[in-house]
This record gives structure tokens, C-alpha cells and sequence, in this order.
């Protein structure tokens, strides 16, 4: 059956036999950094068009149709006109910080991609502290909103770039004890492990009620931390127009654009590989027919499915909630959301001793 | 534009708390239209709030002051472009004071039907609004489904969707639409199929409720002394509804109740004005069945002119009390004429009852003031 | 792939983010217009500068955080063990996370989570 | 209260007053100077008029005159036009913001579009008009040659 699997380690094979190991391991890298890059530009494409398309049926109109059948290249047409715009930075502007904040934020994004599992042995690092390098690095995108709205000399970036990091950081405790629910469980940082013990069962079914909460507390957080609706107080722009990224136009405003469409991704694909098995297919207990059906799905679409899934309840949020007041958004995270992810920590920790999950 | 130097001597002119001056709006997405708030802020928090008008004046007093009687209603349709239907209402029902025309039953029911028309009209483009400044997008849409249906009407009726000029000193400029009945009647029953659902996406949403639930608290006292009227005033417990105090057309013959929450904060007034359209709705249906036959506008001569005298007429906009003075020398045009317009009362409170709440409560406020700048400006 | 593809993902990204800007930079032909370097405040020419001292509200935020990330990070390698550990970790868990609250509650009660 | 209870009880109060009443509702015309005291009577008990509902000014072209119309929450049929008479060349008039709260803005208007200076006024700048405009739109002397309709 061909596979991702199947090409990624016949592409290696080839290169280690065809050219010296140095050579073989530079044209990886060009590989790698060509797929980034091509996965990069279609998400960014097809989730914008996801959002558009979401947020029409919510509101009962039909959203993008005439650009290409049923509106598909929509955004292209929109990047087309993102890059034909030009990029203004104002007088007063930290200029140098003002032009490196898109950067930092693309790098983020794109560092995040490194430990994600996309299919059945399809990943770029597998790195053994996968779990702590995505909170590591995940928690460096502040510094780039931050660069952003005081870099721009401008009163609502400043506030907008405020919100954030105080907001961005807060969440990312909850977020992060989420997480480590998953990791008490599993007994193991990386990714693939944790995909792995989810072979007969994903965590969100047997790990009973705790990681049914975790996995709440983790969609909450991850809105937060990537700035979404309900808690999109950074850009906010009934109240500061366009918050952090006032400024920013043409190429530099879409790559802020952008790199919030892939952190959703990344947040949706870590949340599927944690709690939702990743790219292992539904396995239901003793159901051996079920289960070999199930196998015949590619490893990549269970992937895709389950962080897709992810990414739709995310953006049905956007569309049905108003925005929080910012204490009232802090005051969710400190008094309520950081004292029940603490508490359900220790709740799992007692159920992953006692050994009472499937 | 600065140098370094210069951006360290400009912090001389903060106050002494380090306190951030901001402008909102002319071209803000919250303010809807061209309201320029220069806002103090000390962190998030509000200190001070100081509008700034004028952006859309086009001194419609002075020049009614040369159009004569019949053209001057025109330039009314502009000031509260969401009522249009009422103000124009407001300059006929002053001008058959003055001069004592009589106007046809059928043509006074149909101007209450039009003038509730407006007002739901007007209350559904508000939530939609309102929420979109909270945050919430997808209201704005499902409240202009509704709207849509009216605008239809009123482009079947007047020809026009928001400025409808039709309503003349008399009666009406034309008679109704055949189908007019029919279609109010499919408004009235979808409406109350679906107002429903905004119900369900806006008022029980937990975060609305917290959003809007005191803040922005007007107290009676303040609502009275700051001249507010309409929804504002009665969600602070003032009642000030004038189709009550001072009936006109034939608001005397139906039956409503005149909505008043107690609360004055910004959640009591959205209860206000989604109670009002239900309010609305009622009176519709009394008088939709009873459009009296005959004529549509009364004997009115060609050229009007009002005695020499003082003229007051007070209607209810969908913003409050919306109040006409002329003072006529005996001649085609008025000699002075003021517009008492709710907005501009209404805007003035702004400034008290935001003071020392977030920003996020500024938009929940201001929203729910429901200000609409071409009536404050005139 | 080790760690040799963080670096190409961030050459990819700065290859990205440069080759966009660039393309932009060479298609679009600017036009020249002062106003066009004005920051933006709703169209009224910005009177202070947003660069001064703020409000500490946010800090305290960041303070906390501070705190409780360095605790969360002494937590992962507990978390990876604590199966293999047993009661004596859950024990241990338990007294920690017990230290970490009291912190909180104080800081709590001092008012450091309210908005002036 | 009718019209003649409330005419004797504001003559007790202010003998200056003089009343008409053709039009609507009753019409005081007061001197300039006597607006703050009557006007505090007028707020007060018992007749509570506590809500100015509108407030202007007419240019007469030989003096302009102050408008208030004044109405009470707890009774609504009583309306009271209180007027004043305002010297042109040198406009004067004291506040009533104090009073009503409302009259801060609308004397602001005032004050913009007649030029009228109103005294002890909290915040008198201006609200509409942009600070470098010169003279006094709603005036009747005023001409502006190329914005202004003429028929």
C-alpha cells in the first residue's frame, strides 16, 4: 500500500545510497523546507477559505462562490492582493523591531511543525521531550505580538500587544497542565510514544472523566493562546481596531494573518495527537473486523480528520460567542481554569497509579 | 515626524499617572459613523471621555431656516436616517397643528404601522450592531433577515429602503401597496418565529450576560437630569415613552405597554428595546386588519404657511423623544426651527457612565446607547 | 531527521516570510505621501506617545505566570516517572502542588488577580 | 396644577415674570438676569420640573432669546416654555447646567452656534464647530457664500 510512510523511507533510502551522507542530508533538509513551505501556503489557503466558508454557513449566506468553482481560490485571490499592497511602516516606528515581529512570529509557527506526527511514521524530528518543546517554543509567539504592538508606536497595538501577553501567557499554564495530564498517563514526552499508547483506545475514551476535562481546559487554552474568539482581545476590533497588528499592511499584516491560521493547526493537530490518538484510526476493543476496516483509512486522513474536527469546533466558537472583557478573561484563567486544571491533575495522577484507565 | 528626543519630551504633556490618551473614532469600527471620543486611559481603565462632534454636521436647522414647509420635511429623513419614517412623521404632525389640516383615518393608521416598522427596523439593525461591538458577529446577520423583509415593504410602499420621504403635511404622499397587508402580516408571523432565535444566540449567552450585566448603570436620577429618553431612560426606570404621554396618529386607539426595566445598565437596556419590538409587534396587528377605506391625505392648500407662533411636536423615534420647535414669522418658511434630537441627550451621558470601566464595557455602553451620529450632529 | 531540521524549518521560515516581503517590495511601486508614515488613530494626528510607563496591571500577571511556568516545567519530568514512582510521587505531587497553591491563595488574597 | 396656580405661585416667587399663553403650553418671558433664581424654583418643590427637554436659542436679529422647555417626570402634563431675553452685542446668560445636567451639552451649542457666554458653565468649549471657525452659524447675519443653499 503506498503510504507517506513508504515514500519518506524510500526517498531516504535512495538518498543514502545515491549521494554521502552529508550531501544525502542537505537535500533532505531542502525537502523539508520546500514541504514546509508548500504546507504552509495551503493551509493558510484552505483554512482561510474554511473560515470564510464556517463562518457563511453559521450566518446563513453563502460565502466566497465566485472566484473558481464554489469559490475555492478565493484566497488565493486575496494573498494575490496582500502581496500587491503596500507594506507602510510609520515614521515613528521601531523600524528594525517593526520588521522583525514577522518573523518571529512565522518562526514560531513554523519551529512548531518539528515534532508533529502527520501520518504513520511521518514526522520531521521526532524529538524524545516532544511535549516540552511544544510548550517551550509555542510560548515564544507572545514575544513576537509583543515586538509587534510596542514596535508600532501606536496606542492600540500597545494595548492590543499588552492583552496578549498577559492573556497568552495565562492560558498557556492551563494549556500546559493539560497536557501534562497526557503525559502522567502515558509515562513518555514524545510524540510518537504517546501515539503509540493509543493503539487500543484514545486517551479522550479511556482515560475516563479527567481527561475529558483536560481536553476541555485544552481547547479553551489553545483559543486563548492563538487568539481567537471569544478571547481575540489583541486584535479586538470593535475596541482597538485592529489591535497588535494596526500597523502592519501588505506582506508583513498576512504573514501575522497566516502564522494565526497555522498556530490554530498546530494547537488542533497537538490536541488530536493527544488526546484524540493522532493518526492511529478508531480502535474499539475486542471489534477485530471494525478495527481492520478502520486500518484501511490512511494514517494521513485520520490525522487530518481529527485535527480538522479540532479546528471547526475552534472556529464555530468564533462565530457564536461574543468577546470576553479582558479581567473578566484573566479571572477565568486565575480563579477558575488554573485551580480545576491543577485539581484534575491530581486526579489523574491518582488514576494513572492506581492503573484505572483501559 | 519625531525624533527620539522630541518622543521623550512629548511625555511631559501625560498627566501625572502616566495616563494614555486615545482617540476613538472618526474612523473607528465601533463608533458607527463619525464620532471622535478622546478617551483617557490608565491602563484599561477609563478616566475620561470627551466627544467630539461636528464630523457629520451639515446644519440642518439652518437650512430648513430656507426651505418652506413642504421641502424642509425631506431633509429630516437625514438627520435619524433609521427613523426616517418618524421624523418625517414628527414635521407633518407640527405642521397640522399649526395649521389645523385634518388628516383621514386611514392615512393616521398607516403612519402608526409604518412608524412600528421603523421602529423594529431600526431595534433589529441595533442588536445586530450591538453585538457585532461585543464581539459576536453572526446576530448582525440573522437580525437582518428581518430587516430585509421590512425595507422591502418600505421600497413597496415609499419607493426608498432608508430615507422614505413619505409622509407629507396631510397624510401620505400615495396610497399603500396592495399587497402592504399581506406582507406585513408574512413579517409578523416570521418575526415572531424567529426573533426566537436571536434570543437564544444573544440574551441567554452567558458571555453577553456578563458582558452587559452592570455595566455602563444609569441611575433614575442621572437618566432624568441628563434629559434621556426613549430606551435608555426607560431601562434606568424613567417613564418617558410619548406615544403614551402625548398620544399622536393612532397610537391613542391600540393597546401596548410601555417597557420600562429598572436596572439602567447596559443588559436593561437591550431587554428594553427587544421587549419594545414585541410591543410593536402587538400594535401592528391591532391595526393591520383595520386600515379604515378613503382617502390617503387630507385637503392641505399648496402652499402652506403657518400662523405667526410657536410650535412644539414631540413623537417617539426609536431613540427616544424626538422634539420639532418652529418658530414661524407667518411666512413659508420657518423663521427658526430646532430639532431636539434624543441622540444628542442620549451621548452626553456617555462620559458618566463609562468613566472608570474597562473598554470592553466602553463598547457595551456606547452600544447600547444606540447612537446614531448624523441625529446628533444634525 | 535530528535536530539539523530545526534549521532548515527556520530557513524555511525566513525564506518564507523574506520571499513574500520581497516579492511585494519588487511588484508594488509605492506611492510617496508623508501622511502615509503616520501612525494610525482613527484619522487624528496621535498627540502623546504610547512609549511610557504603564499600567502595572498586566505585569502582575506576568509575574504569576512566571512562577507557576518555572513550576509547571519542574513538572515534566515527575510527570514522565510518576507511573513507575507510585504513591510515593502522587505524595510527593501532592505536597508540591499544595506549596504552589498557598503561593496562589496569597497572592489571591493580596489582590494581585484584581483590576484596580 | 393649572395655569393660573402655577402663574400666581411664580409671581410670588418672582413678581418680574410675564406670561403667555397662545401657544401650547405656558410661556414665561423672564429678564436674563432672573433666569437662575426662577429657574431653581422652578426645579425645586413643589413643582419639580426636573426635566429640561429642550433647550435653545432665537436669534431675533435685535436680541436673541434663551428657550428652555421644561416638563416633570412625576407630572407629565405640566410644560413650562421659560424664555429669556439675551442682549446680542453682548450675550451673557448664567448657566442651568447645574440643574439639569443636559443643558451642558445643548449650552455647548448653544454657545457655538449663537455665540452666547454662558456662566459658571462646568466645560464651555467647543462641541461641534472646529476650533479656527469663525462667526455664529445659526445666527441670522450669518452668510457663508459657498456651502449655504439659497432659495
Amino acid at each position: 500500500m503506498l503510504s507517506l510512510e513508504s515514500i519518506t523511507k524510500t526517498t531516504q533510502d535512495w538518498l543514502f545510497t545515491k549521494f554521502n551522507p552529508q550531501i544525502a542530508l542537505t537535500l533532505e533538509c531542502v525537502f523539508v523546507i520546500l514541504l514546509a513551505i508548500t504546507l504552509f501556503a495551503l493551509l493558510g489557503l484552505v483554512l482561510v477559505l474554511l473560515e470564510r466558508k464556517v463562518a457563511a454557513r453559521i450566518q446563513i449566506r453563502l460565502g466566497p462562490n465566485r472566484v473558481g468553482p464554489g469559490g475555492i481560490f478565493q484566497t488565493a485571490a486575496d494573498t494575490l492582493k496582500l502581496i500587491m499592497k503596500e507594506g507602510l511602516t510609520p515614521d515613528t516606528a521601531d523600524k528594525f523591531l517593526f520588521n522583525l515581529a514577522p518573523f518571529v512570529v512565522m518562526m514560531v509557527a513554523m519551529l512548531l511543525l518539528a515534532p508533529i506526527a502527520f501520518a504513520k511514521n511521518f514526522q520531521i524530528w521526532d524529538i524524545n521531550i516532544g511535549v516540552l518543546y511544544i510548550s517551550s517554543v509555542s510560548s515564544l509567539s507572545v514575544i513576537g505580538i509583543l515586538m509587534a504592538g510596542w514596535a508600532s508606536n501606536n496606542k492600540y497595538s500597545l494595548l492590543g500587544a499588552m492583552r496578549s501577553g498577559a492573556q497568552i501567557v495565562s492560558y498557556e499554564l492551563s494549556a500546559g497542565f493539560a497536557v501534562l495530564t497526557i503525559v502522567v498517563l502515558t509515562g513518555s514526552l514524545q510524540i510518537s510514544e504517546i501515539v503509540a499508547a493509543q493503539q487500543n483506545g484514545w486517551w479522550l475514551f479511556k482515560g475516563h472523566i479527567p481527561v475529558v476535562i483536560a481536553f476541555v481546559l485544552y481547547i479553551i487554552a489553545v483559543t486563548a493562546e492563538t487568539n481567537r474568539a471569544p478571547f481575540d482581545l489583541a486584535e479586538a476590533e470593535s475596541e482597538l481596531t485592529a489591535g497588535f497588528h494596526t500597523e502592519y499592511s501588505g506582506m508583513k499584516f498576512a504573514l501575522f494573518f497566516l502564522a494565526e491560521y497555522i498556530n490554530i493547526f498546530i494547537v488542533c493537530a497537538i490536541g488530536a495527537t493527544l488526546f484524540l490518538g493522532g493518526w492511529m484510526p478508531l480502535h474499539i476493543g475486542s471489534w477485530e473486523a471494525f478495527n481492520h476496516i478502520m486500518d484501511y483509512i490512511p494514517s494521513s486522513i485520520w490525522f487530518m480528520g481529527k485535527t480538522f474536527f479540532l479546528i471547526f469546533v475552534i472556529m464555530w466558537f468564533r462565530w457564536t460567542f461574543p468577546r470576553l472583557r479582558v479581567d473578566q478573561l484573566l479571572n477565568l484563567e486565575w480563579k477558575y481554569l488554573l485551580p480545576i486544571s491543577l485539581f484534575n491533575l491530581l486526579l489523574v495522577t491518582v488514576i494513572a497509579i492506581m492503573g484505572w484507565y483501559f | 515626524m519625531y525624533t527620539e528626543t522630541e518622543i521623550i519630551k512629548d511625555t511631559t504633556n501625560l498627566g501625572p499617572d502616566g495616563e494614555l490618551v486615545v482617540n476613538m473614532g472618526p474612523q473607528h469600527p465601533a463608533t458607527h459613523g463619525v464620532l471622535h471620543l478622546v478617551v483617557t486611559l490608565n491602563g484599561e481603565t477609563i478616566k475620561k471621555i470627551e466627544p467630539h462632534l461636528g464630523y457629520i454636521h451639515r446644519s440642518i436647522e439652518k437650512m430648513c431656516e430656507s426651505l418652506t414647509y413642504r421641502q424642509f420635511i425631506y431633509v429630516t429623513s437625514r438627520m435619524d436616517y433609521l427613523s426616517s419614517h418618524i421624523n418625517n412623521t414628527a414635521c407633518a404632525l407640527l405642521i397640522e397643528k399649526g395649521m389645523q389640516i385634518e388628516v383621514p383615518e386611514r392615512a393616521k393608521v398607516v403612519r402608526t404601522i409604518l412608524n412600528e416598522l421603523t421602529r423594529i427596523a431600526s431595534h433589529e439593525l441595533w442588536i445586530g450592531a450591538m453585538a457585532m461591538d461585543l464581539g459576536a458577529f453572526t446576530p448582525f446577520f440573522y437580525a437582518f433577515r428581518e430587516r430585509e423583509m421590512i425595507t422591502d415593504i418600505m421600497e413597496d410602499t415609499c419607493g426608498a429602503r432608508l430615507t422614505m420621504n413619505y409622509i407629507v403635511p396631510g397624510g401620505l404622499m400615495y396610497d399603500i401597496h396592495p399587497d402592504f397587508q399581506t406582507k406585513v402580516k408574512a413579517f409578523v408571523k416570521q418575526f415572531k418565529e424567529k426573533v426566537t432565535e436571536y434570543e437564544d444566540l444573544v440574551t441567554g449567552n452567558v458571555i453577553f450576560q456578563s458582558r452587559t450585566k452592570g455595566v455602563g448603570v444609569l441611575t433614575t436620577e442621572d437618566a432624568i437630569s441628563y434629559g434621556c429618553t426613549g430606551p435608555v431612560a426607560r431601562a434606568s426606570g424613567v417613564s418617558c415613552d410619548i406615544r403614551k404621554i402625548a398620544p399622536y396618529d393612532a397610537y391613542d386607539r391600540v393597546e401596548f405597554d410601555e417597557v420600562i426595566e429598572t436596572a439602567g445598565d447596559s443588559f436593561s437596556r437591550y431587554m428594553v428595546r427587544v421587549k419594545e419590538m414585541n410591543q410593536s409587534i402587538r400594535i401592528i396587528e391591532q391595526l393591520i386588519d383595520n386600515i379604515p377605506e378613503g382617502d390617503f391625505v387630507g385637503k392641505t392648500k399648496n402652499v402652506l404657511k403657518l400662523a405667526k407662533g410657536e410650535f412644539y411636536q414631540r413623537v417617539e423615534t426609536a431613540r427616544g423623544e424626538l422634539g420639532v420647535y418652529i418658530v414661524s414669522e407667518g411666512a413659508t418658511t420657518p423663521y427658526r426651527i430646532k430639532f431636539r434630537s434624543p441622540g444628542f441627550s442620549n451621548l452626553s451621558v456617555l462620559d458618566h457612565i463609562a468613566k472608570g470601566s474597562k473598554i470592553g464595557d466602553l463598547m457595551a455602553t456606547m452600544g447600547t446607547l444606540d447612537l446614531v451620529i448624523p441625529d446628533i450632529d444634525r | 531527521m535530528g535536530a539539523i531540521s530545526l534549521i532548515a524549518l527556520l530557513v524555511a521560515a525566513i525564506a518564507f516570510s523574506a520571499g513574500g516581503i520581497l516579492v511585494g517590495k519588487i511588484l508594488v511601486k509605492g506611492s510617496c505621501n508623508p501622511q502615509k508614515g503616520q501612525v494610525y488613530e482613527c484619522g487624528i494626528p496621535t498627540t502623546t506617545s504610547p512609549w511610557h510607563q504603564f499600567n502595572v496591571g498586566y505585569y502582575l500577571f506576568a509575574l504569576l505566570f512566571l512562577i507557576f511556568d518555572v513550576e509547571l516545567v519542574f513538572m515534566y519530568p515527575w510527570a514522565v516517572v510518576v507511573k513507575k514512582v507510585g504513591i510515593v510521587a502522587l505524595i510527593e505531587i501532592i505536597v508540591f502542588i499544595f506549596i504552589l497553591f498557598m503561593g496562589f491563595l496569597y497572592a489571591h488574597k493580596k489582590g494581585a488577580l484584581k483590576w484596580n | 396644577m393649572t395655569n393660573e396656580e402655577i402663574k400666581t405661585y411664580i409671581t410670588a416667587h418672582t413678581p418680574e415674570a410675564t406670561y403667555d399663553e397662545a401657544g401650547e403650553w405656558l410661556t414665561i418671558l423672564i429678564e436674563s438676569n432672573h433666569l437662575k433664581p426662577l429657574a431653581a424654583v422652578l426645579r425645586g418643590q413643589p413643582m419639580q420640573l426636573d426635566f429640561l427637554f429642550c433647550l435653545t436659542c432665537i436669534d431675533y436679529k435685535t436680541h436673541l432669546t434663551m428657550v428652555y422647555h421644561l416638563t416633570s417626570t412625576s407630572n407629565r402634563n405640566i410644560n413650562i416654555v421659560l424664555k429669556a431675553n439675551v442682549n446680542i452685542g453682548d450675550p451673557i446668560i448664567e448657566t442651568v447646567s447645574d440643574l439639569w445636567r443636559t443643558a451642558e451639552f445643548l449650552e455647548r451649542e448653544v454657545f457655538e452656534m449663537f455665540g452666547v457666554d454662558f456662566l459658571h458653565h462646568p466645560d464651555l468649549r467647543r462641541l461641534i464647530l472646529e476650533e479656527d471657525f469663525k462667526g455664529f452659524p445659526l445666527r441670522k447675519d450669518f452668510e457663508d457664500p459657498i456651502n449655504m443653499i439659497k432659495l
